[in-house]
């Protein structure tokens, strides 16, 4: 694949060298339609059209779609609650997301499972299970089985500050170090579990466990698109070179409560304002305005796309009650995890 | 007497308990300044500080097995799963550790664990399950699942004052639903069934979200006389009075919201098949969730959960038989 | 054909599945070098290399997270626990993960896990678990537990080639003792039942372990003829094979070994006085071990595990019946 | 607790000043106890006295003897399979520890644990679980409600290299940095997890993890009975004035194979020929000897202490079969875990 054997050359580059200007347009547009379709999921869950819960991640996009951007349509991730930007990257409609969190038929689970827990196994993704960072042992056995079978591909999960309290995170930590396996972990570092800070969490940064486990652990602005990018593209070459796992930290901040009932008066409202001047689609409409882009063209495009596929999801059915028995076995052949979309202009040929 | 909710009556039980008892202690991720994802400590911290309703980190086999710890020095730890469904990640601590301590070395673990559980309200595969068979099925855990809030109260006092470990199953859809007169102060409610209708032809046998379902199925099904039993514990199992309401009824409906095989209603209808078969009249039917996990939509979700319809439709036929 | 114990036609179906299936890894605790606790995988590394039979690091809840993550790209992991109670320590990836991955994300995941289980041999409470009733009541399961070394490399090599999860009951006590003709090369033995003895008076339902103990225990009671059903499969259960042995006989003695309550012996109980009630001419018998930790030394062990003794009184009562 | 306003004045010194010759000879007798005591239960275990499986601490009973001794009566201890010399030192009596391995009544469980798997709740010990390392997390629990309650008490145990691996490991340290609390873990590095060597288990030696915890994490010679317990005796003092916890790693070699079954030819010879000429039993013998201590008396009395036991054992009855199904649930008061022996001279009247 081209990518692979451009990679080497490109090693230690800056971000510059490695996005085009269509790329950093891409990760913009990412952003905003997660913004976006989060935004309008939100009044669609106030209207009673999204049942359960919600969750978003206003002020986190950059974390998903800077690292979606960096993987390889063989690549597989593991894509969780605050990150939709990834499964726009790979490849999934918008409508498909908006039925997703009404429950409807035509949803990624087909409303077998709710709101975030899905993913699109013909573009490559897993969907989350609510027990946290369980998919870190996941992401570990896909790199596990592509270092078993030669494979230069990479595995990519993203998880919680919250979630590195808990055994799996340590397990997967520790298989992946031990066996050198092309795993890239993304530590999403936003402040808080629910309402815990991070301070009843760990006494020390988690990204210092890394070098314990034997591999790199890196710090990155999670709320800038393009270091994010840089940084897991470097991860991943180094993963399908060899070169083992990488811990990233993504430092940002849930500027939204945990769900939608959550008022998060438990954060002072300093840490908010101080971080919303930090916001990833400003910033990163901002260089782009300075490399003359027309933003607004792109942000009206976007409103758009919205618009249309909220109106179809909305068109759409609910599930069948009698499908509700159906498919807790599988019956025919196990199919495995298709590939996804990969924009970047880095891969010859790696989608849209 | 007092009304409260279901809700209420829990957070009234642990409040009394703090106050009382300084060995009480209550842990659990977001308890303490959030007050609980279903706010049952709500102001808790205010009135007995950080220490006591302590917000943990987010590790449920850390919860558990530091509760045994704390227990096995003296403390009287109440540890919350945020949902029921976490346990699972707890699973190890609860069921070798705590279990089996006092069988194996004679050592009493005073434990309580809350498990928020049920579902009806779109929560999907992760936040509606019904864990409790697998407690049953662990030698040396107790297991309550009050359906009324004055047995909401009374459960969780026994439950904590209870020197072995007590899972206590609290149906969410119960939380803010149910509303009752609870007797005021600390009373202990023992681990037995409740007779929560006298009946003569028939009786059904239910525990939990389900002691609403099977009286309202049954609140008029021409003119039958049916007797519904909350059982109230799983776990000790009350024999004798599942025995006596068969005796008295001879047909017998059994429904529980978790998945159908190897349910708390399986055990119920393997006692009865075995020690209660002379006296049945019938089939022992049971209504139960299919061997699906509980999807998210709520066409889907209603299709799965025993609901009036399917229960009242089981004790038509029965009755029928 | 060839005379095999249970524990070589495991070992030979293993063997099998890794010559005919590049996507076949083993994964374990000690499973490579050392050959496995039970020397099952014995000599594996020396033909199918060190990757292939891998050793893991000692944690269960990532042996079986990976083995999903390898799964859902291609491969198919067969993880040995080193012994079943220790899955207690990767219980939420088998049952969250990987047991409900199919019906909610339309994802297979093809995964065998295979659980040496079971007592009598002075094993202690975490050396002689039988856990399966836990994956039976947890949708997306899989599970069988052989008890002849024909079914054990059959019901092996369709648990492999099988899409789903499917957890693989080894009994422990069978492995050297159980031996048996075993077909040549691989063979899938389909998840039902097997009527290991026909009969007309009265059937025993057993699996694992206990059906040796039923065979025996009613070898020769005083002439009675007496059907032992061996369930093989307890996810899917044959609940047909289950019924009919029951209109046949109409009566049942149901044995197995794990804790009495809410065991699997309690699900066929159950289905019995619900749909087979009609059949039944006597109460639904169970035997099993009671809800107490295996305890270690000899006298009490025995005490507590269902014995040839034991199966056979309750068959002499019921029959008396 | 004279202990406790003592010891501040002794921090910083060396064993020596720690340690009297009584002292020293009980860390001897100690080790020479476990091993006599192993040797005789592996014995019994080959004459079918022993039921299950059997396993022992050869060459690792320095680990266990020097860390015991610095525990005080009111400290709590979960101990491990190749431990024996804390529960010596705890005060349990070797007859009982014998009966333990036969099954009988007069064992510490009565029959209903096996072997190793055993604790004397009244000398504040918690019988281990088979899953390894969940001590660790129970431990860590008792030191919480040490703090909580403002006492000035440490809880401590031991596990081992494999088990390092596990989840449980996390949390526990996890929890015990993040909370500060007063807990002494001692890492059992015997090289090898049944057959599997440590680079199958972990990237980076695990005792680097413990900065990344946020707390001390030191290296011991674990073949030196004196250095253990200097090195637990200052972990257990910082613990108890609020320090937080330590990972005491303790470098050693596990002699025997894994249980008794096993011929551990996995292991190569050299590496069993090169820690022989370590043993700490020996080695505690010629520190003593050069201090003119009469050794071969010392000997003497434990060979016969342990005939006694092993005859007391094997008169005493197995358990009553009518008992199996009694005691799952604790009908009375629950009580909780007693005071131990504390041999240490430092220890004003802490035991014998
Ligand atoms: C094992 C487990 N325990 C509890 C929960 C309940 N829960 C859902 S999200 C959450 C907080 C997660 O915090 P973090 O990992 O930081 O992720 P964030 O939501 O902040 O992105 C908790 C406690 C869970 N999902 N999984
Ligand atoms: C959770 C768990 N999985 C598997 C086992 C089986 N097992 C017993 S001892 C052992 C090796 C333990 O190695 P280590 O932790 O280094 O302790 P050591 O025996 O070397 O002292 C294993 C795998 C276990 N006891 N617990
Ligand atoms: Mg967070
Ligand atoms: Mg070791």
């Amino acid at each position: 694949m081209a990518t692979h054997t451009a990679e080497p050359a490109r090693e230690g580059v800056g971000e510059l060298e490695h996005l085009q200007p269509e790329d950093r347009i891409w990760l913009l547009r990412a952003m905003l339609l997660m913004r976006g379709i989060e935004e309008r999921a939100m009044n669609l869950y106030r209207q009673g059209k999204v049942p359960g819960s919600f969750y978003d991640g206003y002020g986190q996009e950059a974390v998903s779609a800077g690292a979606a951007f960096a993987m390889a349509p063989e690549d597989r991730l593991c894509i969780l609650h605050r990150d939709l930007a990834a499964h726009l990257i790979r490849g999934v409609s918008p409508a498909r997301i908006f039925a997703q969190y009404m429950g409807r038929a035509a949803g990624i689970t087909a409303g077998r499972d709710g709101n975030v827990h899905f993913g699109d196994r013909q573009l490559g993704c897993v969907g989350m299970v609510s027990m946290l960072p369980d998919m870190m042992l996941v992401a570990t056995g896909m790199a596990m089985a592509f270092k078993l079978r030669g494979e230069r591909r990479c595995a990519l999960t993203w998880f919680g500050d919250g979630s590195t309290s808990r055994g799996d995170f340590h397990e997967a930590m520790n298989w992946a170090g031990v066996q050198k396996l092309p795993v890239v972990f993304v530590l999403e570092n936003n402040q808080f579990a629910y309402s815990t800070p991070v301070d009843k969490q760990y006494a020390v940064d988690p990204v210092e466990r890394a070098a314990a486990y034997g591999f790199v652990g890196v710090t990155v602005d999670g709320n800038d698109v393009e270091a994010m990018f840089e940084a897991v593209r470097a991860a991943r070459s180094r993963a399908v070179e060899g070169g083992g796992p990488t811990l990233i930290e993504a430092l940002t901040m849930r500027m939204h409560g945990h769900a939608a009932h959550d008022d998060m008066k438990y954060v002072p409202l300093e840490q908010v304002e101080e971080w919303r001047l930090r916001d990833p689609v400003e910033r990163q409409e901002k260089r782009l305005r300075s490399l003359g882009v027309d933003v607004d063209a792109v942000r009206a495009a976007v409103a758009e796309e919205i618009d249309a596929a909220a109106q179809e999801a909305l068109a759409g059915p609910m599930p069948d009650p009698a499908d509700a028995l159906s498919g807790v076995f599988c019956e025919g052949e196990a199919e495995a995890l298709g590939d996804g979309q990969a924009p970047w202009s880095g891969f010859a040929g790696g989608g849209s | 007497m007092a009304t409260m909710t279901y809700l209420q009556a829990i957070s009234s039980a642990l409040r009394d308990e703090l106050r009382d008892d300084e060995r009480v202690l209550l842990m659990g991720e977001d308890i303490g300044v959030f007050g609980g994802a279903f706010k049952v400590t709500d102001g808790f911290v205010e009135e007995f500080g950080t220490d006591r309703v302590m917000d943990t980190p987010l590790a449920e086999s850390g919860i558990i097995g530091c509760a045994v710890g704390a227990a096995v020095v003296g403390m009287r730890p109440v540890c919350e799963m945020q949902f029921s469904d976490f346990i699972s990640c707890g699973f190890d601590q609860l069921v070798n550790v705590a279990g089996k301590m006092h069988y194996r070395q004679g050592l009493a673990v005073p434990l309580v664990v809350r498990l928020p559980s049920g579902g009806g309200f779109s929560g999907g595969p992760f936040h509606s399950q019904n864990p409790e068979a697998l407690f049953m099925h662990s030698p040396g855990l107790k297991v309550v699942a009050p359906s009324t809030a004055e047995d909401a109260k009374g459960l969780l006092h026994a439950a904590i004052r209870d020197p072995n470990p007590v899972c206590y199953m609290e149906h969410k859809h119960l939380y803010r639903r149910v509303k009752g007169e609870v007797a005021e102060g600390v009373f202990e409610t023992p681990f037995t069934a409740r007779v929560a209708r006298p009946g003569s032809d028939l009786v059904v046998i239910a525990y939990g979200a389900m002691v609403g379902v099977a009286l309202e199925a049954t609140s008029d099904l021409e003119g039958a006389s049916i007797e519904v039993l909350d059982l109230r514990s799983l776990v000790p199992l009350d024999e004798d009075a599942i025995l006596d309401s068969v005796a008295r009824c001879s047909k017998v409906v059994i429904v529980d919201e978790a998945n159908m095989t190897c349910a708390a209603g399986a055990q119920v209808a393997a006692l009865i098949a075995h020690r209660g078969f002379e006296d049945l009249d019938g089939p022992v039917v049971r209504v139960a969730t299919p061997d699906v996990p509980i999807p998210f939509s709520p066409p889907l979700e209603q299709a799965v959960l025993p609901g009036v319809e399917r229960v009242r439709e089981a004790c038509r036929e029965l009755l029928a038989h």
